[in-house]
């Protein structure tokens, strides 16, 4: 398919009708909706699901869903994400989970808003969340910490529990069967 | 005798006044008009609506560093924003703004300077605008000014020739060089541009050209020439180029009004005769800059729709089409006018 | 190695020719065009020589933009690169995507679902429109129309929120997974994408009434920088500068892959190889990607939209959770990557600049050992110096204008 | 050469001894049969099920030649099952399949039920990223997974010893840990109780494992079972960068691999080479290499400043420049070098200080392994460069009696008396000593991890090491300390051990590359063991 390339009429290479034209369509956008918007303080409508900066959250437990695997660490493309693992204090209640972040830093200057913590979170630990426009004074600012993740992220449901009904028995707990968490009784050898 | 000269200041005052502010509010009503027509909200964030924009680009202008590049010629670099800008300024002089203003008794004459040459004077100061923009081109001492300035150059005396031209029809039919006759005949008569309809279409292309406007920006072209003369320039002195610019915009706009459109006239009475009541001197004044706004409204408006040319284009336009046009132009409206008066 | 100086004997009815010559042409202006030029469309530079206004000669300097992605790409799994695709032809990332997520599929020889197709094959075409009317906007903002930059720019942001609404994010899409998709489609997409395409005409003919006809705009663009057919095909030219000197070469349809042969579509040609055809073929590009877009979404199949390879694809989420396979391969698919064949493979897909190819070498594993990318800019670009020659400064913007390139691509 | 017998291996001819089993036949021609209870050091249990491979034997006629079928080929009998390829050993004209359908399939099936038990512990488990289990899952297992019943649960985080933890959940029964600790540790510890699903690894009730390679049971262990405990959750493997080394510990030399990332060692495991350690190392050794992280050592040049009372740090130019100097200056130079330097190190230190240099002797106890009494590792490399002489006693009462006034000493430490009594102590070391402290200059050296060299093991066995880690501060390795001392103008630690090669005859012919990553047997004459002269140890210290 050929594209036709325009042959002007007498009054075309005038250019005078052309340009009237042309201000015809410029002028008819005078009175139009406007397209851009006041920015701050009308925020855009964030559609799909915004891949914004990356978060930590905890279970409605409380606790820190995070077990500090360094899968999102070892996938972030520009390193952007820093964990120091460590140990779950051991009377912790959920002290079965043994490992948690001792710090997890995400650099917000490096982070690209890529999602593949996001996406290779084991744990449904690290969230994108909304925040589009993050800003600060100083570079440090922009390294946020465990603290500063958390509390960005917030409480997200759980509905698989994955480390609730596992783990180490009591000490003194016989070695058998065991279902939701009891062992199991069992039947009388038949000699 | 000092009363009088009291008088002339204050109008000379008040013209400069008006006209600083029209070209603060042009440069507001650009980015308003530009914003709209390209579907954007535009400035509305200093004062209500954005009212204060002009402010506070002004004070922006002024607080800016100045940076005088180590390279420049600093004379006359220092001096080509005030050579842009004064001669617009100066055209307004014999610019008739308004028939009269009769106040207590006093006849306030709606022209600074009613000069039986007015339109040579015209000529002869806006010609010296071009040496602004020479000169900053020049001193710059920089690549892209210097195309900006040889283009400019060229492209402005070329234009000045068409303008020159295309208006000698008008005169020729109004008999008279002095923009106020020529106001007053329009008024008594009818407007130019029934009559002259080419003579006015040339001269609003070659103000275009001598504006350096859209669609011939080429001087400035800060997709070629990455602001072309002005590309040293900043703060103030750049906003002074910028004022120039919008000034000489004003003028030609003016200039348009006062020969084709019956300048503060409207074609019916009472307002088509100087005035006698005050009353209707302000509305001849504010009829005059109404029409000047319409074409400020029209730079702009063709500004943001259309292309530009390119510098061969426009050197072959005005030579060639545009020059032969207002002979023949001249020459056709001799004959007519032998004719009827015949 | 010692210099050589070369000696030129010029015999004296030569030289004095040549002085004659020099008298006539005067002085000449060597300019900078870039790297931070307005018009140069990125960090682009082009040394000018200027007689006046003319060029006599012209040498384009890239690399101003490098950041080593070929490298980059060696050092990493093939899955974490694809967001540094998004950053090749930044304006449209999303093709570049599905481009990169062909070649390593090819490479492990894996096949996607039709859905999965026809989604990329929607995502391919929003893009070539993306770039089409940032490339159109661009070239008549450089000559001066300012306002249909923004026109089109209004319509490609409607092409972002579409991008957001699929994958999250309106430029750095990172939206193609090896063996499928980040996401499924939501369901929101497909109304919206249709009243895009329903209303992307008007601003298309918009623009086509603001320059198409306009004679300011032709005499800026007619027969200017004539690209014949055998330069154009000698000097490795695709995409629509190729399609503008009237070869009609298409790799969706030379070459289909991606589902694109269920699609009816037309390939636009030029006459002369010039800007204006250039532009012409572009508008009209945009047309047919409207018709692709609008019969894959009539057709859209339901189901699947990622592979069934459990070794490839990451499995689902709430499997990892609750499953033993699944959580280790998807720990031993985002810790070692695919585990790709070794061979070598080259994959081009017809992007909105021009063949876009990925060369991978794999000597097994989850990296590439090599992965060479040809960037149709970085091509294209070769193309300056024969076009500008000859022609006016003035000229150079609507030539860059007309080749589109991005510096992104170009330098990598 | 012993026996050989000419089998077929997925369509390739293996030549392979008698005797040998199918995994090792098949690794001969680069084929991996997975495995995770085999072992090649340990004996065969047989009992992870997952190196089934299809076998079968030419088909006989009755006088015992092999049948030909139409093709002219024999016609191969293939067994009814499965066998296991660690317990099957070569045969002649023996066809292994382990590709095949059926070898897949059963191959899918044991990883299945490997994982019905095993906990989704890979977000917590140490071994995740040189974990067996993951990597076969992948390789040979099924993409998703059918159990949905309650898996059983076992005690988890138990500490086996205070070295070990154990995670019966993880553990796939394999067995391995069970016959190293009785097979090569030699004390038979560890073992199974109850049954079925319920099996679960322990260790005998009150016993511990206490033996000298306890570790080593962490790195045979195939899954997260057993872990170390100093280096849980320390760092994922994946971020960790591998450099081959060798053991300083003792004179042994083992063969390791350091495990580092930005400049910090983490864990130090052994390497395969059947010449020195197998694929095993001692606890002592394993452990020992904390000090180099230590946040006290020795970072910059600098002198003992008689104006302003304290040490004041130098540029290595301005240190250089002002030792050179003295040195010229001073009369007879003694030297005190380690046999933790070096070969290339004591070499350029013999020719720097000349005859009156000795090395100061180390020694512990030997356990009949691999830990050997001397804990030098280098002591072989010494004498060979003649730094080794015996001179220290010699030094030593030079020192006290005056007559020796300037010293040089390469990584060792000097009684605080005898420094004071010297004019000029020049120490090169890591870490602050006694000697440091004395010294009129302090040189920084670098440890083992950071610098690039060679030792000579007790059984002169030439082996390589490579720097893991860059040196901290602005320290350097010896040899370039030592070269700028010599005013010689060796560009790279090639240089040295080429003018090495031509001045030493057992090294003649040598360079670092011919080397290789297992090293070379030396041909040198004499024993390289002496006995260790008692006497001087007790002046060293």
């Amino acid at each position: 398919m050929q594209v036709q390339r325009p042959k002007l009429t007498f009054w075309e290479r005038t250019y005078i009708p052309q340009i009237l034209k042309g201000m015809w369509i410029t002028i008819r956008h005078l009175p139009m909706k406007k397209f851009t918007r006041m920015y701050p303080e009308e925020k855009p409508k964030l559609l799909g699901d915004y891949r914004g900066a990356p978060t930590l959250v905890k279970d409605p437990e409380g606790r820190v869903k995070c077990v500090s695997c360094q899968l999102c660490e070892f996938v972030c493309p520009p390193k952007a994400i820093r964990i120091t693992p460590g140990f779950r204090a051991d009377q912790a209640f959920d002290s079965n989970v043994e490992k948690e972040p001792k710090e997890f830093e995400i650099d917000m200057l490096r982070c690209i808003y890529c999602g593949y913590c996001e996406e290779v979170c084991p744990e449904e630990a690290i969230f994108l969340k909304n925040d589009f426009a993050i800003t600060g004074y100083k570079r440090e600012e922009l390294r946020f910490n465990k603290q500063k993740l958390l509390e960005l992220g917030g409480v997200q449901p759980d509905s698989i529990w994955k480390w609730k009904y596992k783990g180490a028995p009591p000490p003194g707990t016989p070695i058998g069967p065991v279902r939701d968490g009891k062992p199991v009784e069992k039947k009388a050898a038949g000699h | 005798m000092m009363l009088e000269l009291l008088g002339h200041l204050i109008k000379i005052a008040a013209v400069i006044g008006v006209m600083l502010g029209f070209v603060a509010y042009t440069v507001m009503l650009e980015r308003w008009a530009c914003a709209w027509m390209q579907d954007r909200i535009g400035p509305n964030r200093v004062g209500p609506f954005g009212v204060l924009q002009p402010l506070a680009d002004g004070l922006k202008f002024i607080f800016k560093e100045d940076v005088l590049p180590h390279h420049v010629n600093k004379v006359y670099f220092c001096i080509a924003p005030v050579v842009t800008m004064i001669p617009g300024l100066i055209a307004m002089a014999v610019i008739p703004w308004g028939s009269n203003l009769p106040i207590a008794g006093h006849v306030i004459k709606g022209v600074i300077a009613d000069l039986n040459v007015g339109i040579l004077f015209i000529f002869a100061i806006s010609s010296l605008g071009v040496y602004g923009i020479v000169l900053a081109g020049w001193a710059s001492n920089s690549k892209y000014p210097f195309l900006g300035g040889i283009r400019s150059s060229a492209q402005m005396i070329s234009y000045e020739v068409c303008l020159g031209l295309s208006v000698v029809p008008v005169f020729m039919q109004a008999g008279s060089l002095n923009l106020m006759k020529v106001v007053e005949y329009q008024a008594a008569h009818t407007w130019l541009v029934l009559c002259q309809p080419l003579s006015f279409f040339i001269f609003l292309v070659s103000a275009f050209a001598e504006t350096n406007r859209t669609p011939f920006d080429l001087p400035e072209a800060e997709q070629e020439l990455v602001g072309g003369y002005h590309t040293e320039y900043s703060s103030m002195k750049f906003a002074m180029f910028f004022l120039g610019e919008y000034a000489a915009m004003f003028v030609q706009s003016a200039l348009m009004v006062t020969l084709f459109f019956g300048g503060w006239s409207l074609p019916f009475a009472p307002f088509n005769a100087p005035a006698t009541e005050l009353w209707v001197g302000a509305v001849q004044i504010g009829v005059f800059l109404a029409k000047v706004v319409c074409f400020l409204f029209l730079f702009i408006w063709v500004r943001w729709t259309i292309p530009r040319f390119r510098y061969d284009q426009l050197m072959a336009l005005g030579w060639k089409i545009f020059i032969p046009l207002t002979i023949v132009n001249i020459l056709l409206v001799a004959v007519v006018l032998a004719l009827v008066a015949k | 190695m010692a210099t050589r100086y070369e000696m030129e004997m010029i015999d004296s009815a030569a030289r004095a020719h040549q002085a004659f010559e020099e008298e006539l042409h005067g002085e000449k202006l060597i300019v900078n065009m870039g790297p931070s030029h307005p018009s140069t469309h990125g960090v682009f530079r082009m040394v000018l020589e200027l007689d006046g206004e003319e060029i006599t000669n012209c040498w384009p300097e890239i690399g101003f933009l490098h950041r080593g992605d070929e490298k980059i790409a060696e050092n990493m799994t093939y899955t974490q690169f694809i967001p540094y695709t998004d950053r090749l032809d930044y304006l449209a990332p999303l093709a570049n995507n599905v481009a990169y997520a062909y070649a390593v599929e090819k490479l492990c020889g894996i096949d996607v679902p039709v859905r999965c197709k026809y989604i990329r094959v929607i995502c391919a075409e929003l893009a070539r429109i993306s770039s089409h009317l940032l490339g159109i906007g661009a070239m008549s903002m450089d000559i001066g129309a300012m306002t249909v930059f923004l026109y089109t720019f209004k319509q490609r942001e409607l092409i972002y929120d579409l991008c957001e609404t699929i994958c999250g994010a309106r430029l750095t899409t990172s939206y193609t997974r090896i063996g499928g998709l980040a996401n499924d489609m939501p369901e929101s997409f497909i109304p919206m994408c249709r009243k895009f395409i329903a209303d992307l005409p008007a601003t298309i003919d918009e623009t086509d009434k603001l320059l198409t006809r306009n004679k300011i705009f032709i005499e800026r663009n007619k027969d200017i920088a004539v690209l014949s057919r055998e330069d154009a095909i000698n000097y490795g030219a695709t995409g629509p500068i190729l399609r503008g000197s009237g070869v009609e070469h298409d790799l969706r349809k030379a070459n289909p892959y991606g589902g694109y042969e269920n699609f009816q579509f037309d390939i636009p040609t030029g006459t002369v190889g010039d800007c204006m055809d250039r532009y012409l073929v572009r508008m009209e590009e945009m047309r047919q990607s409207i018709r692709i877009i609008q019969q894959a979404l009539d057709s859209m199949p339901g189901g699947e939209w990622n592979a069934p390879e459990a070794k490839i694809v990451l499995p689902e989420k709430q499997a990892v959770l609750t499953k033993m396979e699944e959580l280790i391969h998807h720990f031993i698919n985002v810790t070692q990557g695919i585990n790709a064949p070794v061979g070598e493979v080259y994959f081009g897909a017809e992007n909105p600049k021009g063949e876009l190819g990925f060369y991978i070498v794999s000597k097994g594993g989850g990296t590439p050992h090599r992965l060479k990318i040809r960037a149709p800019s970085f091509v294209n670009l070769q193309l300056v110096p024969l076009l500008c020659k000859g022609h006016m400064m003035s000229d150079t913007v609507a030539i860059l204008g007309s080749l589109d390139f991005v510096m992104g691509e170009c330098d990598r | 050469m012993a026996e050989t017998v000419k089998l077929t291996i997925d369509g390739k001819e293996v030549v392979a001894p008698k005797g040998m089993n199918l995994i090792e036949a098949a690794k001969l021609v680069g084929i991996e049969v997975p495995h995770y209870c085999y072992h090649p050091k340990l004996t065969i249990a047989g009992n992870c099920r997952m190196c089934l491979v299809d076998t079968g034997m030419p088909k006989l006629d009755k006088d015992k030649k092999p049948e030909l079928g139409p093709d002219g080929k024999p016609v191969i009998m293939f067994a009814p099952k499965l066998a296991i390829g660690c317990n099957t050993t070569v045969a002649e004209g023996m066809v292994v399949h382990t590709r095949t359908p059926k070898v897949q399939k059963a191959r899918e099936g044991v990883m299945e039920f490997l994982l019905i038990n095993h906990p989704l512990d890979c977000p917590i488990c140490d071994q995740a990223g040189e974990c067996r289990l993951q990597e076969f899952s992948v390789d040979y297992g099924k993409g998703e997974s059918r159990f949905v019943e309650e898996k059983v649960h076992k005690p988890k985080q138990t500490k086996l010893n205070a070295k070990i933890t154990l995670d019966d959940e993880r553990c796939i029964l394999c067995s391995r840990c069970i016959r190293f600790m009785k097979e090569v540790a030699g004390q038979d510890c560890l073992g199974f109780v109850n049954r079925g699903s319920y099996s679960t690894l322990t260790c005998y009730p009150g016993q511990e494992p206490k033996t000298n390679y306890d570790l080593n049971i962490v790195d045979i262990c195939p899954v997260g079972a057993l872990t170390q405990t100093d280096f849980r959750f320390e760092q994922r493997v994946w971020f960790l960068k591998e450099t081959k080394s060798v053991c300083p510990n003792c004179s042994t030399g083992c063969n390791t691999v350091l495990w580092s990332r930005e400049g910090v060692v983490y864990r130090q495991t052994p390497r395969d080479n059947d010449a020195v350690n197998q694929c095993w190392m001692c606890d002592y050794g394993r452990l020992n290499f904390k000090f180099i992280n230590d946040p006290t050592r020795l970072t910059s040049p600098s002198v003992k400043s008689a104006v302003y009372g304290e040490r004041v740090n130098l540029t290595w130019l301005e240190a250089t420049r002002q030792i050179t100097g003295k040195l010229k200056a001073a009369g007879t130079i003694a030297g005190i070098a380690s046999g933790r330097a070096t070969t290339e190190e004591l070499f350029l230190f013999k020719k720097l200080v000349g005859d009156l240099v000795d090395i100061v002797p180390h020694t512990g106890e030997a356990d009949g392994k691999l830990l050997q009494a001397d804990r030098n590792p280098n002591t072989a490399g010494a004498k060979l460069t003649g730094c080794a002489t015996g001179k220290l006693p010699e030094i030593l009462e030079g020192i006290k009696a005056g007559k020796v006034k300037t010293l040089i000493v390469l990584g060792e430490d000097l009684d605080e008396e005898l420094a004071k009594k010297l004019e000029l102590l020049v120490v090169i070391d890591t870490l602050p000593t006694k000697a440091t402290e004395h010294a009129n200059y302090v040189l920084p050296g670098t440890t083992f991890a950071e610098k690039r060299g060679t030792f000579i093991n007790g059984k002169n066995r030439l082996q390589r090491f490579n720097a893991a880690i860059p040196p901290v501060g602005i320290a350097r390795p010896e040899w370039q300390t030592l070269t700028a001392l010599l005013g010689a103008s060796y560009a790279a630690i090639e240089d040295v051990f080429a003018d090495m090669a031509r001045t030493l005859p057992a090294l003649a012919g040598l360079n670092l590359s011919k080397i290789g990553d297992l090293g070379v047997e030396l041909k040198i004459e004499q024993p390289a063991v002496q006995p260790v002269s008692q006497a001087a140890e007790a002046v060293a210290k």
